[in-house]
This record gives C-alpha cells, structure tokens and sequence, in this order.
C-alpha cells in the first residue's frame, strides 16, 4: 500500500541474508494472494515483518516454522480475521485475485465468505453438531437441494460422519478434542468457499484421520485454493506443493521477536535443497 | 437496516434521559429560583412548609443522608446474601437445588414494594431489631428496618444478575484450576469470580440502584423524618420518600412545596450519575476478557 | 521406591493430607458461609411470603371464584379485583412487548455494533444512571410524555409504555452483560465462515447470551409488574367496573389495587390487599415460568 | 368558593329524568381520602346506569387538581378547598367548575393503649406539643404529666390532615402572627403507618382520620379535645356529625362546568349527592350537614 | 469396586480377542494406578470399557489411539477430573498406591493435587502470563522462597521463557496458540504434583519445542510419573516405557463406539512386536 521506509523504526535489524522467495515465473498456476512488504502490528509490537509472497491457486501452501513466529497471525490476515481484534494494525498490501484486500471499498464479510478458515482452537459453536455445519450454508444464502445432505457430506468429508452419525443433534461440546477439530473442518467446507485457510487442521488427529484430511485437501485443491499452517513437516512435505518457512527474528537484546519469512518455494525444493541455511536447520534431523 | 433498527432502541434510552431531565428541569428551575442552590446543597434543616402555602426551610443534607444510609445498609445486607447466593448457586447447589432457588427468589423481585414495607414495620423491627438492640433504642421506624428490607429487595437482583455472569465463565477454566487441586473456595473466589466480575459488578450497580431508588417500603418502614443523623435506629426520611409523598399529596402545583419535588429528584439524578460514572471506572480496571 | 522424592509418602488421599488445616478450615467457613447466606436470603424472603399468604390465603380461599370476577366495593367482603387483574395481565403483556424487544436492541447495538468511544460509555452510564432513578419519576415521565404530550391519556398504553421505559436499563444491563460474556471465539468462528456481524449475533452470540437476558427481564419485569407509583401518578385508577378493551381505555392494576387497600381503616381490606397479592405473585410466577422454561432451554455451559 | 357556575345549556335528554339509557365516561381523580366515597358511589351508580363508565384515581389532591385544571379528569376530589395556586392554572387552561361539599373526616388525637396519664388535650396544649421548638418532654405540657420523651406521630406535611390540623391548632400558615409547625416528628402519609407507630411508643401522640382510630380501638387510646369553651369531647361518629367535636375537616368534590352539561356526569353527581349522606359511613367518614347537599344539588339545578 | 456381570448390558460384543495387557510381573517400577475393569459413561453412552492396566511409577506411559477413542476420558478418570461432568459414572477401580480412588472417604481436591493435568485444548486463565503460572503454587499454598524464581523455572522448563520474558505482565491470551500450551505445561509443573497426566501436550508445537518437551519428560520422570495421551507415534516410541493403544469398538450397527485398551506393553514391544492384530495396523505403515 504504502511506501514504507525500510530503515525506518527503532528495531535494529540483524545482518541475515534476503529471504529467498520463488519469484512469479516459476508459478504455473494463476496467482491468488499478492502479498506485498506486509507487517503486522499487535498495538506497538510487530508480529510479522515484510512478508512477500505469492499464493498460486488450486494449489496447497505450507506455512511451518517455530510456534510463535506468527504463521496464525499472518494466515488471519488473509482473510481479515485480524481485524476483529482491537488495536491491531496491517501494513503492505494484500492483493486478492489482484484487488486489494483492505482497500477502502472491501467488505470483510464478503471476503471471510470467499475464504474460509479453520481455527487453531477447535471453537464449535454450543449447538448441535448438525447446526454447526449447517449455519454457514445457511446465512450464506446457499441454495441447497438437501441441507441434510450437505451435512452428511461434510461431515463424510471430514472423516466424521461414521463416529457421529447417530448423535447428529447432541451437542458439539460433547466430542473429543479430534472430533471437534473435524467438525470445524466439516464446517469450513460446507460454506465451499474459494480459498480454506487452515490452522493446524490436524493437530488434533491420529494418523488415520490425518490421512483422510489429507486426501480430502488434495481431493479440494482442484477446486479451492488452501493455506495450511502445520507443524508437522511430514505433513507439509506429504500434501503441499509449496512450502513457506517463517520464523521469528530476535532483536534488540532478545526484546522484539518479530516473525519473518526466511523461504518461500516448491515444497520439493525447501525439503531437498533448501537455499537458507535457517530453513535448513529446522528442516533436517536435529529436532525430531 | 437491521442495525439501524438496533440504533434507535440505544438512542431510545438516551430520549428517555432528556425526557426525565426535561419534565424535571422544567418544574425544578422554578424551585431554584425562590430558594437558592447552595442553600438548598448545604442546608441542614429540610422542612418543607405544608401545603398551606408556608415558607419552609429547604436544606438538602437531611434527605441525602437519609438516602445514604438506607443504601448503604440495603448494601451492607444485600451484597454479601446476594453473592453468597450466587457463588453457592452457581458452583455449589445441586441443580434441582438451584432450579427451584432461582426461580424463588426472582419471583421475591416482585413482590409489591408496599407489602414488603409492611414487612419491615411488623416483623422485622418488632421482631428482629428490637430484642437485638433494645425497646428503647431502636424507634418503631427507623433506618435499619428500612435498610433491611430493600437489602432483602437487592438480594433477588445480585444473587439472580450474578449467578448468570458465573455461570457464563467457561468450564474449561475450572477445569484448569481443578486440575492444579485448588479447591471448589479457590475456584469461585479466584477464577470465576474474578472472570465474571464484570457481570457481578452490573448487578451491583443494578442492585444499588434500586436500593437508591426505591420508595414505598422505605417510607413506610423508615418513617419519614427528614432528620440529619447517622442513627440507624432513628427514623429518617430519603429523596425517594419525599418524591414519592410529594408527588400524590396535596401540594398545589405552582407552590415551591411542589416544585421541590423535582428539585430533589435533579438531585437523586446526579448522585447515581455519579455513582455510575465512578463504578464503571472501577469495573473497566478490573475487567477479564476470555475466550 | 516412592514416586516422589520432593515430598510425602504417597498414602493418604483423604482431606487434609496435604492441605493445610488452615485452607480447610477455610473452606468449610466459606462453603458454611454460603450456604447459610443463601439460606438466610430464602428463609427471609420465605418469612415475607409467608406473612402475605398469612394475611391473604382465608380471604383469596374463602371464595375465589367471587374475589377474582367481582369488581371493587366499599364493603371488603364484597370487594374483588377483576379489573385491576385484568389490567395487570395487559400490562404485563405491553410492558413485556415494548422493553424486551427494545432493550435487547439498545444491548446488542452498545455491546456488538457501537464504536467503543466516549459516547458510548456516556451511554452506559446513562443506562446504568436510570436503573437508579425512581419508580415516581418513571411516573411523572409517563405523565409528561405518554399521556399529556403524546396525548394518550391514562391508558393502557400509556401506563403499559411508562413500566416498559422503566424496565429497560435494567434488561439493557443485563444483556449488555449476558452478551460481553459470550467467548469472542464464537464470534471468531461464525465471522470467519462469512456469516454477518448480525447474523453471529443473531444466530450464536444472542442464544448463547439469552439466559442472562431473560433473567433481566425476568426481574425487571417482575417489578415492573409489582410497581405502583408511576401508575398512580399517570392516573390508574382504583375504581374502575369494567375491563378493559383495547390499548386506548383507562385501566386498574394489581399494585394499585393493593396499595389503595392497605391505606384503607378497616382491617378486612388489608386481607383483601394480601389476597391480591398473591394472586399478583401467582401471575408473576406464571410469567416467568415461560422465561425460565426458556433460560433453560438455551443455557449451555462451555 | 366555587368558580361560578357554568353557562351550559339543557340538553335535550332532559336532567333529572332517571333513564336507564345513559352512556359514557366519567373520570374522577384526586385526594385518596376523598376516593372511597366516589368509589362507594361508583358501585352503586352501576347499578342504576350500567351504561356509565366511572373511574376513580387517587393522584393525591394536588395531582388531582392538576390534571383536573388541565382538563384531562371530570370530577376532582379533594380533602382540602382548591387553593388560589390551582383556580389560576384554572382558568388558565379555561376550566369552570364548581364545588360540592360531600363529607367530613373526624381527627382522632391518639396515644398508645399503654398510655396511662393522657386523658384530654385542650387546643393550646396540643399547640405546645406541635408548634416548632414545642415540648420535648410530657411535662413541658402539663406539670402534672411525667417527664418522658415526647413522640409525635402524624401525618406528612403533604397532606390534607395536616393543612387542616395545622391551621385549626396553630393558625393560619399566611398570617405571620401564627405559629409555625415543628417539623422534628415522624411522619407518613399512610394512618395505617402511623397506628403502627402509636401503638408501639407508650409515650406517642399523634393524630390521624378517626376511622383509623375506630378499627384500632383495642391497641390506641383516644384523647378528648377541649376547644376554647374547655369542655373535653371524645370523637365519635354522633360528635364529629354533629360538629360538636372541634377537629373535623370537609371533604370536597369539584366539578368541571364543562362536563356538567353532559347529562351522565350531570346524573352522577346527582346522585352524588343524593347517596352520599346514606353511605358515607360505610368508608369511615361522616356526612356534612345536611343543608351542604341540599346546597349543592340546588347549585346543580340552578346550573343547568 | 463392585462386581459387575461382564455379559449384562445391551450391548452385543463383537468377537474379539482378550487385550493383550503385560502383567505387573513384567513391570520392575512400582505400581502407581492399578486399574481394574474401568467403564465410564457420559449419561447412558459407554465411552470406554472394561479398561485393566497398570501404571508404573517414574515411567513415562503414553496412551496412543484414533481420534474418539476415549484416551481423554481415561486419562481424565486417572485424576478425577471427569467428577466435574454432570451426569457422569465410572465403574470398576481406579488404585492409587493401593488406595481406591474413587473410595467415599477420598477428597478429589487432594487427588488434583497430588495428580496434575495438562488438558488437550491450552485453557489459560485470563490473567497474566505470570498469574497463570503462580497459581497453582499459591492456592495450594506452597511455601516458596522466591515466586519470581519458581515462575521464571517453570516457564523454562517449558520451554517458553525466551518468548515470554519480557511480557511476562501481559495477558496469557495474548500468547500463540503453542505459547498458550506450553503455558499450561508450565502451569502444571510449577505445582510439581506427584503425577503427571498430559492430554497431546505438544500438538500445537514445532519440532524444537516439541523436543524440549520431551527433554523434559525425560527429566521429569526421575521424580515423577508421567501419563500422556499422544497422536504422534513417534513421539510415543521416543519418550515413553510403555505405550496403551486404546480403540473404539463399533458394536450394534455402528451405533455405539465404545474405547476399549487393545494392548498395553513396553512401548519397544507395541513399536516392534504388538501382539493384537489391530495394533499392528494402526502402528505400521498405511497412515503417515
Ligand atoms: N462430555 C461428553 N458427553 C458425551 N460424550 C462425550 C463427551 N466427551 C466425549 N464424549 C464422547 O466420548 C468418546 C471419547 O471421547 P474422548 O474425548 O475421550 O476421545 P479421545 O480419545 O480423547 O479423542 P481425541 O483424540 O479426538 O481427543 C467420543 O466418542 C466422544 O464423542
Ligand atoms: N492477540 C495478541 N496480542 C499480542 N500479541 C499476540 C497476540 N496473538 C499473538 N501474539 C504474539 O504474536 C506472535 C505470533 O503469534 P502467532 O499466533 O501468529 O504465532 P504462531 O506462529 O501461530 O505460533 P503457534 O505455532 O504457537 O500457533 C507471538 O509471539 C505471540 O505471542
Ligand atoms: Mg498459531
Ligand atoms: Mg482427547
């Protein structure tokens, strides 16, 4: 948006090299997000700092990197969900198929309803699983043949029908800490928005659910755009195709962590020949 | 639209505070103009002439104390049944225990005002206060019978406004202090409590509002003597008895007599201004957010 | 081996092992304390219902059927309350029909919608300032605005409209409450699957805040119900032969009826005054068993 | 004094003719003193034209006047005459009315049962007791009482008992050689109230509408008035009727001309005054003399 | 606790092996939680069945299974957390060092205490990061020499007191989501109860501070005794002595899924050599 003095702030920047980001070239596909010198502040502390990044369509992206370095924090500007908390404060811009996110004429409601996101906190809503999945559709406006089935198939999609087939009106509060985190997945999609941004989608899940949630993400990004935040490397290697490597920057004698993106390319190339050596690191062995 | 619609209700309330002023102020400017404003704040003496037409001596300072003390003691009763209900509701009570409590007391909120004075006047002074304090001491109105009773008027309010507030703290929070070993006392008193202050706080304003300004049982179980004292057992008078007597008396419209009447209620309006101003500071600080 | 070498032998789980005798001292003050305080509240406020329905229940029982349908009559025996009953039941309803929906309004616009400015704490200071402002003076209100400036004279609607002003800080309060307590990941979660900033209220953050609510216009409603002065002072009467029709005739309440009584010299009017009472409170406890039946359908605990 | 009667013409449904086929509403509002005999009169007013709708409010007789000369009511009650206050908003917002006499209301002076030294007060004494900086003690009264603290009950300065008390014992309020009132007692504008009070304080001395006093026998004590001839007399329905008994105040209805002219309005205060006399007793007042409705059913004929 | 008839109750028993579940014969560490036909129902649902295990003391044993399958309720019955569910039973015996658990004369209050839980879903307090952390210590009034010492440990240990040290006054919802959860880790340890129970400590963590956990899981188990609760296989087989599979039996049409203990055994044998078939699958190679 701006032109923002680099140099500028009181933060002294520590000598790393550039981030290396695959340029637009090397992207087959159309480019969705834009996004441009993007920094994020939480009242006066910033939690990420010039991020510059290209999300391609009907692809999946992998966002990794330690916690804390602000992969939620900047996977929620995306669809301003940042924006719902006070005091908070987007610099750069964010282009959305080539229209500005935050211009002043965007509607952040339209925007959350064509990108859909997925909590890193399960947060069910206190009603029944069945009106869980189905209130996007409904205040959306959808038209749907059968709202019964669109559950069901958001729910089968999530790998969750079988286990709550029978207790489709009991609360959402009563299901595992694994189910919720489906059902708020289930939800996601029932809306069939363009974009799913995803939070940890399954950090909650054993591996056999995992694998269904995977299957389900590759089986969407034929048609849908997804941003997944994971912590599971296998994970973001196994589904993604590209892969993006934050981690926070320490500065000002360990005062200011500010989260960067070290790396940005075909996940391929960051798991086999990373080109930062930070990226490296936290790839390779040293930590499980 | 919807908004729209949502807006007008807020401005709504805000009418009906122009309004209050603008019926009061119209009559009260009248007062101030045959008796002056510092005579009427310092004034220790309020003795309105009757409605013969007499001058009277119109010293504020008799009233408002009166008002203090019965709110002050309502609080002083109210508050603690009040939260203690809540807390034992919302953490304690077993829930068939706390279906038929809440309810109860609730239905208590209604009681005509003009029933639980009477109240006050045949029981709670002649069996309560009196073996308690002494014949003699404690007149057949007074200031304790009063408090008493729009205390047991306070208590529906708080332990009900309250509960709702507890009971809105998420459980996952007490799970978490559970889940360390602190006891049902430390749950209540250190998460919940403090996680619901701000809804505790507004029945508390609620509560004292109400104990501010309610009427019928104080003027009947009070007395109505406008009497600059701090003794609970004498018989007093508060602003609201004087509106109140005023308003459905005989004083002739047009005399100071009556318009005194709005005078002292200009006066009420800015102590629970105040009052409001200053708690709503107060809850602001201590205010958790959770999510 | 011991599981724990910082500490006791793993033995007993009963009280106290571990607890300071102080902290369970402490606890069982403060569990007896609440519990007594509760118990102190009911029983008082027991002791007054049981003085009404002392006073009260010969007259009401004697013949009910002649209290509830006869009109008032200088001769206490004779004396019932028809209109002032009919009077409270419409009451009810108009003042239920106008606070409710209006001060769940004014609470949804302050909490969800107002920008947090200046203004609006001025706002809610106002709110919190009328729930403070006596009954009489709702009264002279109605009277200046209701019944002489709008000209409706002292009708029903006007008597309905003057408890419903005065019931609504007190519903706004709470809902305002009710609604700040809702967790924001609730909001979070419906916004994010692009539902309006109303429809997350309506649809979530609403129901979810609805007990708290209803519990404000429970006892909001309940005093409104039980209040007599502002319907003096806007002219109820206490008199009346006749029920009312529609919004636009004169009317008698409960409350005023009651009133009138207990000033009254003979003592038969004072068990009349009682008999009505609790009718009143039957009324009441009949009112809020459809909002308690409701708080309890929407209360969920998180 | 009235406003002057009313320059309404007959209207052609014939006054005085005692159809059954009267329609309308009358609004009555005022002095809650005065609202039981209107309200005694309404019942049975049903009875003979069930077609009127009477109602009857007590906003006090200050409220009363208020609405009654902003012409929102038809028939005022009042426990006091109107004040020169009230005839100015009056005949500012153009209503004419007229005033009837329709009752008095006996003052009991009272003490507890458990008094045993009060027997009779002259008027002096009792100006003693209740003029501002009176007697604090019994004895400050008579040598011969005790010296016992002085409680005063009796009702609030708004009210019509206390206009009435005051200028009968200490003067008129406006003349600056009367005495002025204390204000140093306990007060409420409720008999019941101040009954409650009496009975508990052995030492208590108030007064109150002798009604109040009639169904409390057994816990009160009445104490005999001496006017200025010294002769004690005791309240009781024959001596307050009579007007033997010095404390009694008249109770008033006023009228707006206006609604006179409305034959239901014109019917009911005919009947008014016609019943009163037969059952004021019923709610605890005695009838004015007699020649007041007669006077005043003169008046409603002379007006239409 | 009571003799319940194995064959009563509605529900019809597929035909499956007995659980195969090492004897306390195989166990050389002391027995801390003796566990005996546990079932536990939420109203009428029986969430888990007929569970018998031993838990050893200063090991660390880990609870592994599919999402739904009642690892959380288990572990929530170990410390009596679940009490606080209305409409809640467990039958069967929970031993604690030989003292029944569930016994009328034990104080739940004092079983916490001594019995400490990390839950699946992070639950700060709303209050400071460093309120959050003193707590516990405080309620349960230990006497510490320096409270600022005891938070600043606990914190480290959790691995979050590089992040947090200098926000230490700001409010714990201010915290990332894996911020938040080693938040709660931190919380836990500073009451240094006897026992442990952690339900996915590290499912919101990155490697590195998934690793410093276990690191201090490791460390902890000298003096403690540790029951986690894990999604990630891997990390079963690196921290833990002995690993639980639990799984939900589908029994009456698929209407009713009931968490049964399939196997529990030393964690190198369930990895190498499980004994039940079901086992086997869950563990090998099909999901990631
Ligand atoms: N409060 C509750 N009321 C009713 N049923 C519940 C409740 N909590 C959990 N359940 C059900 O009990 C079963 C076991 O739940 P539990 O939370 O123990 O699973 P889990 O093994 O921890 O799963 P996850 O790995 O997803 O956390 C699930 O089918 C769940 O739906
Ligand atoms: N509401 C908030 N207010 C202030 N600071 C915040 C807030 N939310 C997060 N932060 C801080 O911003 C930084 C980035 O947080 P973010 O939630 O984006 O991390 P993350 O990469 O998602 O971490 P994790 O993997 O643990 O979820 C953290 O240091 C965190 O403490
Ligand atoms: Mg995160
Ligand atoms: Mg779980």
């Amino acid at each position: 948006m701006s032109e923002r003095d680099i140099e500028a702030g009181p933060t002294r920047r520590p000598e790393v090299p550039p981030p290396h980001v695959a340029t637009d070239a090397e992207v087959p596909t159309e480019t969705i997000f834009r996004i441009r010198d993007l920094d994020f502040f939480y009242g006066s502390y910033r939690a990420i700092r010039d991020v510059h990044m290209d999300v391609a369509g009907n692809q999946i992206t992998a966002m990794i990197g330690p916690s804390g370095c602000g992969k939620s924090t900047f996977i929620r500007c995306l669809n301003r969900m940042n924006d719902l908390i006070p005091g908070t404060r987007v610099d750069g811009s964010i282009d959305y198929h080539g229209q500005d996110l935050y211009g002043p004429d965007v509607d952040a409601i339209e925007v959350r309803r064509r990108i859909g996101m997925v909590f890193q906190k399960p947060n069910p809503f206190p009603k029944s699983i069945y009106d869980n999945v189905a209130f996007g559709p409904r205040v959306n406006g959808h038209k749907v043949a059968s709202m019964d089935d669109l559950v069901e198939e958001s729910l089968r999609k999530a790998a969750l029908w079988d286990e709550v087939k029978d207790k489709i009106k009991k609360s959402a509060f009563s299901l595992s800490g694994g189910q919720q985190q489906r059902l708020c997945i289930a939800r996601c999609i029932a809306v069939k928005p363009e974009v799913i941004l995803m939070d940890e989608p399954c950090s909650a899940l054993d591996p056999l659910a995992t694998n269904r949630i995977e299957e389900l993400m590759i089986e969407l990004k034929r048609d849908y755009t997804i941003v997944i935040v994971t912590h599971n490397m296998q994970q973001a290697a196994r589904v993604s195709d590209r892969t993006a490597f934050f981690t926070a920057e320490v500065s000002n004698e360990g005062r200011e962590r500010t989260g960067v993106l070290v790396e940005f390319d075909r996940t391929e190339k960051i798991f086999t020949a990373p080109t930062d050596r930070r990226t490296e690191d936290y790839i390779t062995g040293r930590f499980g | 639209m919807i908004v729209g619609f949502l807006s007008v209700c807020a401005l709504l309330s805000v009418l009906v505070t122009v309004g209050i002023l603008a019926v009061l102020l119209e009559e009260a400017v009248h007062f101030f103009a045959a008796v002056p404003i510092w005579d009427f704040l310092t004034g220790t003496t309020w003795a309105p002439g009757g409605g013969s037409g007499a001058a009277g001596d119109y010293g504020v300072l008799p009233l408002l104390s009166g008002s203090l003390m019965i709110a002050a003691g309502a609080l002083l009763v109210g508050l603690p049944l009040g939260l203690a209900t809540a807390i034992y509701l919302s953490e304690y009570a077993r829930p068939r225990v706390r279906a038929v409590v809440k309810p109860t007391l609730e239905v208590l909120a209604g009681v005509p005002t003009v029933v639980v004075g009477f109240f006050a006047l045949n029981f709670i002074t002649p069996t309560l206060l009196r073996p308690l304090f002494g014949e003699d001491r404690v007149f057949i109105f007074n200031a304790a019978a009063g408090a008493v009773a729009v205390g047991l008027m306070v208590i529906p309010l708080i332990a009900s406004i309250s509960e709702d507030a507890m009971r809105a703290v998420p459980q996952s929070l007490r799970e978490a202090a559970f889940g360390m070993g602190a006891s049902k006392r430390v749950v209540s008193l250190r998460v919940v409590v403090p996680a619901a202050l701000s809804g505790i706080a507004a029945s508390v304003i609620v509560g004292l509002s109400r104990a501010v300004g309610e009427t019928m049982a104080v003027t009947i179980a009070a007395g109505n003597t406008p009497r600059l004292t701090t003794d609970f057992f004498a018989s007093i008078q508060t602003l609201t008895a004087y509106i109140a007597q005023t308003v459905s008396g005989e004083a002739a419209a047009g005399t100071v007599r009556y318009q005194s009447l709005f005078a002292v209620g200009i006066t009420l309006f800015a102590i629970t201004l105040t009052m409001n101003l200053v708690s709503i500071r107060l809850v602001r600080r201590f205010r958790q957010a959770y999510q | 081996m011991t599981a724990s070498t910082a500490g006791t032998p793993p033995a007993a789980l009963r009280r106290g092992s571990s607890r300071s005798s102080l902290g369970l001292l402490l606890d069982a003050v403060y569990s007896g304390a609440l519990f007594l305080g509760t118990f102190l509240g009911v029983m008082a406020l027991g002791l007054l219902l049981w003085t009404i329905y002392d006073r009260g229940w010969d007259r009401l029982a004697t013949d009910p059927g002649a209290f509830l349908t006869n009109f008032v009559s200088r001769f206490p025996a004779r004396a019932g309350i028809k209109a002032a009953l009919y009077g409270s039941l419409w009451l009810m309803g108009l003042t239920a029909a106008f606070s409710f929906p209006v001060g769940v309004g004014a609470a949804i616009y302050l909490e969800e919608f107002a920008p947090k400015n200046r203004l609006t704490n001025f706002v809610e200071a106002n709110i919190s300032n009328l729930a403070g402002v006596p009954s009489v003076v709702f009264g002279i209100l109605g009277l200046g605005i209701f019944v002489r400036l709008m000209g409706m004279g002292p009708s029903l609607l006007a008597g309905g409209l003057t408890l419903a002003v005065m019931s609504l800080p007190v519903i706004i309060i709470t809902c305002r409450e009710s609604l700040r307590a809702v967790p924001d990941s609730i909001r979070l979660a419906a916004y994010a699957l692009g539902a309006t900033k109303w429809q997350a209220v309506r649809h979530h953050v609403l129901p979810a805040a609805m007990p708290g609510t209803l519990t404000g216009a429970i006892l909001s409603l309940s005093r409104a119900v039980g209040e007599t002065a502002p319907l003096l002072v806007i002219g109820a009467a206490v008199a009346i032969f006749k029920t009312p029709d529609d919004v636009s005739d004169p009317f008698s309440a409960l409350p005023v009826l009651i009133f009138n009584w207990t000033g009254r010299p003979q003592p038969a009017f004072a068990e009349a005054a009682a008999a009505a009472s609790i009718v009143l409170l039957a009324m009441l406890l009949a009112m809020n068993a459809v909002a308690i039946f409701l708080r309890n359908r929407y209360t969920t605990r998180w | 004094g009235g406003g002057g009667n009313g320059t309404a013409t007959t209207d052609s449904t014939g006054a005085g003719k005692q159809a059954a086929d009267l329609s309308g509403s009358i609004v009555v509002d005022g002095s809650s003193t005065v609202a039981p005999i209107s309200e005694a009169i309404a019942e049975e007013f049903r009875t003979e034209q069930s077609g009127v709708e009477v109602s009857v409010g007590t906003a006090g007789t200050g409220g009363g006047f208020k609405k009654f000369c902003a012409g929102e009511t038809d028939i005022s009650d009042a426990s006091r005459p109107i004040k020169d206050e009230e005839k100015q908003a009056c005949a500012a917002g153009g209503v004419e009315y007229t005033e009837f006499r329709v009752g008095l209301d006996g003052l009991a002076v009272v003490t507890s049962a458990k008094n045993t030294f009060l027997e009779c007060l002259s008027e002096k004494q009792m100006a003693e007791i209740f003029k501002e900086g009176g007697a604090k003690t019994w004895d400050q009264v008579d040598p011969k009482f005790p010296k016992e603290a002085i409680a005063i009950f009796a009702p609030g300065t708004d009210s019509g008992t206390y206009d009435f008390f005051v200028e009968e014992v200490l003067g008129d309020p406006k003349k600056p050689e009367s005495l002025k009132p204390r204000a140093d007692y306990t007060a409420s504008e409720d008999d019941n109230t101040l009954v409650q009070g009496i009975k508990g304080e052995k030492n208590s001395w108030g007064y109150f509408g002798f009604a109040y006093f009639k169904e409390n026998e057994a816990v009160l004590k009445d104490i005999k008035v001496s006017g200025d001839d010294g002769t004690c007399v005791a309240p009781s329905d024959e001596t307050v009727e009579s007007g033997e008994y010095p404390l009694s105040r008249p109770l008033f209805i006023y009228v707006k001309n206006a609604s006179l002219a409305r034959p239901e309005v014109k019917e009911f205060v005919r009947f008014y005054l016609e019943t009163t006399p037969g059952l004021i007793k019923d709610v605890g007042y005695a009838p004015a003399p007699a020649s007041d409705y007669e006077g005043g059913l003169a008046k409603l004929k002379s007006g239409s």
